[in-house]
């Protein structure tokens, strides 16, 4: 597993930017909280799958690519798509169907769209947005720009064919692409040993003579410095990347998998829940006093704040008008 | 007889025909440790062991592959696809491998496998994951398609599907793993594939329908009784082969049809049973056959507008009235 | 005006479009240095060079999707499959991404695709190479369908799927590749979708058919003449959507109607405009629409067996005269 | 490049076993010179894909196995179906699309099956044929059997998803399958640089964490060896292997690509063909004394009578009767 040198390239870790990191994961995670709330309440329907535990990766890659870069996810996109801008309170209504969210409700949780902020899309067939980010690497090499393609999946999708199929085009071709795939040991009760023959993923590079490593995904500060890398190498030489970040999802695949404890057991929950990439950053920046206390309070009640303005837009949102179920059918 | 679900007839089925042909096994996403996403294996693993009820990486087109592969060497798989959405990864080894094989081999090669799982509208599941898969088997020759309503056809045609020699597409419906029926236990008990099923006689009107659409129907001719319209129910059960006799005699009975189908309209199962019944019956016909179909555009996800998408009671009413010039 | 090829039909609205659109670009297997496995992109690398024809290996659901991906970026990808028998390994990426894709999103990431190439039945190609595909495409919200039968709808067609904001599914066939006819040279030049039109005017029955079908029914339509039947000859071009429209008024002036389809008949396109027809138009008709089809049955090899699948000149013959009452 | 190591392990090459190698590269050649023939008379129609040139993988790996392992290919598949033992009759009569054919005709060239000597058939959707080959080794360990599974296919199957699918599941569940790419550098008119990022199809193995090799596919001897190898730790370990066999097209991709000469120099036909498998082979018998002269002119008589035989038989079959049509649609 190769080294995270985040001294040597990422810029010092002052207050403003520790304080932006910290914000973004705090309000992921309780954008998330919320909506599983809602969820209980029936106030959010279909699937929901939760990000909590795994944000440091969606925090850390978001803050080492530009606003103009894109971004594209699987199902379980709430954090790749705030972390990437998205105004929560458009999010949060999306997972109420109502009119106010990204796709006027008619995506939901699992195709949150923001092309205001070039996020690409959370796609629900596993495996199948991989080439609809070589594809978007295409676009940016055919039009000429220097833009890069971030594009999040999970360990699950790796033996599905389209993962083969796209990480050889985007090396055969040389697209400005970063494959970055969140393993958190398990695809829905399938622990990764069980679904690949070798299971180290960033090896997989190696067959495409494709630059490849593996990262601690819950140091945000390592995903953001191994993302700096892939990314300026990825604009410079269009070379693409493919990184390993070693997280852990601490709640069910989904809400109807509340426990997620038959395929894992309570301990080995416990145990990765004491390196939440909140808690470990947060700590990190106390002992290296870049933030105080206060702060951190400061950014926890921001944060919360921000989620429950989510949730009121949310409920004051109307339900879509009827036409809608028409529109957008086909664009004429 | 016992009273049970239709997740648990399905599970029935399956713990029978293992049971019944050392040749049958179960392959798919979460079948086995996970005791199966919709609970339909539960306690199988357990039951069979690592040999017959293999969890597979997700590669919906590997796995069905490996289905077809070993039912070229005799075996029987029961390959499950979590939901029937991601079945169209794996179109081309059932239509291209699983469907042909037979034929173009001349006959030495048939392929005993059956593709199940649920399918159809389900609830704010949106456009990717609520939407009617069947459409893209029953046109195809060398398949055969099962779409069973009740626990009891559940099981009984599920059964007849493993023992059929032929690949057969059965398509449950995760809205409907819930729903409670009578159920024999016997182990012999199986319902042939390609006969429908009368669920309700009736003497104004033929109306089609399956699944969930079936349970509507139901609900709407039992209202409409007490405006003094008499409804026959057909459950056609098997949709490739169409048991088109029981449907058109039934129509020739009533003088009047209406198809139901939860997907899209346009050019769907629908179109082919109305043309069949005018084609067959069209002297008898009181009135054009009627279509009550979903609309034509991908589920949406917001509940309101889903709604909309599936037909309504109202609808299906209407049909029948208009059908009967009430 | 100029007579060519439909292939050369095809280059020229490649070419026209091309040099409309710097944002239209092709893509596919063999489209460039091997100038087309049918020829249909020749001469294209050396006018455009590889940025805008870009030969891709062999994974169709993988440059399907970059396709579709480089559409969400704003550019006009045309996709060529080999064959559209390949397509079915890229169906994911059409039905799942490409054509829910603008819905999914609210409206934000429309889909400016075509998926073009060669389909339907071709010389003793067998069971994988020799199919009607359209059938996997034509129910699917989202997805326009078309089917061009001459050299001039060929290049009209293609332009204006090109010039279209959603994916087009642009079926071909290799067996009218070299046939040829009047194309405006114009690069104004361009046909609707989702206009039919009548090849042929006629007053006893309406005939509606594409492609190879169309060809055959225009020399049963010259046989049948000597026998005092006058046939309408009615060419959808587009399946989805569809011109009932046109389909209806000529049947409502014939007062029957034979339609034809090249591929299995069960729960084909047949069924839909049949079904349509029907319900449009059920007074008017003197007799039930009947259905030419082809058999229920996989592509065999063998040439005379190859020639008992698709419908016969004899078979449309006796369909119309059954419709008539001759 | 691993090497060949023929002495060690392949049994001593004696006078029969040279003389049933060289017959069988001949009949093959021979037979499709036939076919040809019979292509351009329009006796046989469709698309034919002419295996010339490469006859030295088919029967070198076929003489490593035994006659109830199993064997699947692609749509060149000629050889593999000669050479797993299918009577050349058959063969002739099912290209012709006669009842006497191995199919009854109504699968052509790209479609040969004979169960008699467990050939899985001829496939026609590039990379389809790889999980069925990955079925058959999972139906061989389930019944508890110890055969091996032989697929061969292309060097265009590799950017395939079904053949990353395919490689993942035989390494994860440990099946009893080689796969067996004979890399001619081409598919159809697509050098094999310009479809993979990486080309050293037989590295791919290394993801997997299967056993992989590149042999010389134009030295029969060393085909048969590596196969031998990769089968006897297929039997013994049910582990599978991936084996590169560098051989070469003489012909073009198909009848309809004739000369197969716009994507590959004269040149560079006319120096492959002085690797010619069979050449190389009879010479090298010569040399070391193990076939006289007379041998090899007897085996070039052989062929051509059996080559005859199989035109005339497949000349006097009758084409299927209409009932076949609807026969095999299924199996009541
Ligand atoms: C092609 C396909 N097959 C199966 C599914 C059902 N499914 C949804 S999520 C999932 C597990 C994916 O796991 P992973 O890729 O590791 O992502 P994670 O859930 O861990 O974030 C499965 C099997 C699907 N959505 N798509
Ligand atoms: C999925 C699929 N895509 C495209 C084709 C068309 N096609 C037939 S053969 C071929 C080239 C295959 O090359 P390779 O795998 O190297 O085998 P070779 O012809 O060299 O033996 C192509 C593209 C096909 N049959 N299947
Ligand atoms: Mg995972
Ligand atoms: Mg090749």
């Amino acid at each position: 597993m190769a080294q995270a040198k985040t001294i040597v390239l990422a810029p010092r870790l002052d207050a403003e930017l520790a304080r932006r990191i910290l914000y973004q994961m705090s309000l992921i995670r309780r954008f998330e909280e919320k909506a599983a709330e809602m969820y209980a309440l029936g106030k959010i329907g279909g699937f929901l799958h939760l990000y909590i535990g795994q944000e440091a990766v969606a925090v850390g890659a978001t803050s080492a690519i530009r606003p103009d870069d894109y971004a594209v996810s699987s199902y379980r996109e709430h954090g790749h798509c705030l972390a990437k801008g998205s105004d929560p309170k458009k999010v949060m209504a999306e997972l109420f169907g109502r009119m106010g969210g990204l796709s006027k409700g008619k995506g939901g949780s699992m195709h949150l769209f923001d092309k205001s902020v070039n996020f690409l899309g959370g796609h629900g067939i596993v495996g199948a947005h991989l080439p609809l980010a070589a594809g978007a690497g295409f676009a940016i090499k055919y039009q000429g720009g220097d833009q890069v393609v971030l594009c999040y999946f999970g360990d699950g999708a790796v033996p599905e064919g389209e993962f083969h199929e796209s990480m050889n085009l985007a090396a055969l071709w040389k697209l400005p692409v970063i494959f970055l795939c969140e393993n958190n040991r398990y695809a829905m009760g399938t622990a990764i040993h069980r679904a690949l023959a070798q299971t180290e993923v960033w090896r997989f590079a190696e067959t495409y003579g494709m630059h490849g490593e593996a990262v601690d995904g819950m140091d945000v500060l390592a995903v953001r410095d191994c993302v700096m890398r892939a990314v300026e190498r990825a604009r410079r030489d269009k070379a693409p990347a493919l990184i390993e970040a070693r997280t852990y999802r601490f709640r069910g695949h989904s809400m109807r998998d509340p426990a997620g404890a038959v395929y894992r057991t309570k301990e080995e929950v416990e145990r990765e829940k004491l390196r939440d990439p909140i808690t470990l950053f947060a700590e990190r920046c106390a002992k290296d006093g870049i933030l105080s206390e206060a702060d951190v309070k400061a950014v926890e009640k921001d944060v919360s704040d921000v989620a429950d303005e989510a949730v009121a837009f949310a409920e004051a949102s109307p339900e879509p008008p009827p036409e809608e179920l028409f529109q957008d059918v086909y664009r004429d | 007889m016992a009273i049970m679900t239709y997740r648990e007839a399905l599970n029935m089925a399956l713990r029978e025909e293992m049971d019944r042909d050392p040749r049958v096994f179960v392959m798919g996403e979460e079948v086995g440790l996970y005791d199966g996403a919709y609970k339909v294996t539960q306690g199988l693993l357990k039951a069979y062991g690592e040999r017959r009820i293999i969890d597979t990486p997700i590669c919906e087109s590997g796995f069905t592959g490996v289905g077809v592969g070993a039912a070229m060497l005799g075996l029987r798989p029961v390959i499950e696809m979590m939901t029937f959405n991601f079945s169209i990864l794996a179109l081309d080894q059932i239509v291209n491998s699983a469907a042909k094989m037979c034929y173009m081999s001349g006959g030495q090669y048939p392929i005993p496998l059956v593709v199940r799982g649920p399918g159809g509208p389900a609830a704010q599941l949106a456009a990717q994951h609520s939407q009617s898969m069947e459409t893209y088997f029953y046109h195809v020759p060398g398949l055969k398609v099962v779409r069973p309503t009740t626990p009891a056809d559940a099981k009984g045609l599920l059964k007849s599907a493993i023992r059929d020699d032929n690949p057969v597409i059965f398509i449950e419906a995760e809205t409907l793993y819930a729903v409670k029926g009578e159920v024999p236990d016997d182990p012999d008990f199986t319902i042939p594939l390609g006969k429908a099923i009368i669920r309700r006689e009736g003497t104004d009107v033929t109306v089609i329908a399956y699944m969930g659409m079936m349970y509507r129907a139901m609900e709407v001719a039992e209202e409409l009784a007490k405006e003094g319209i008499s409804c026959e129910l057909v459950d056609p059960r098997t949709l490739r082969p169409m048991d088109t006799d029981t449907i058109v005699s039934s129509v020739r009975k009533t003088h009047r049809a209406v198809v139901l189908e939860a997907g899209a309209g346009f050019a769907g199962m629908g179109s082919e049973i109305a043309s069949e019944i005018t084609e067959e019956a069209f002297d008898d016909l009181d009135a054009p056959v009627e279509r009550v179909t979903g609309e034509n555009a991908p589920m949406p996800y917001a509940k309101n507008l889903e709604r909309l998408k599936t037909p309504s009671r109202e609808k299906i009413a209407a049909a029948i009235r208009k059908v009967c010039y009430r």
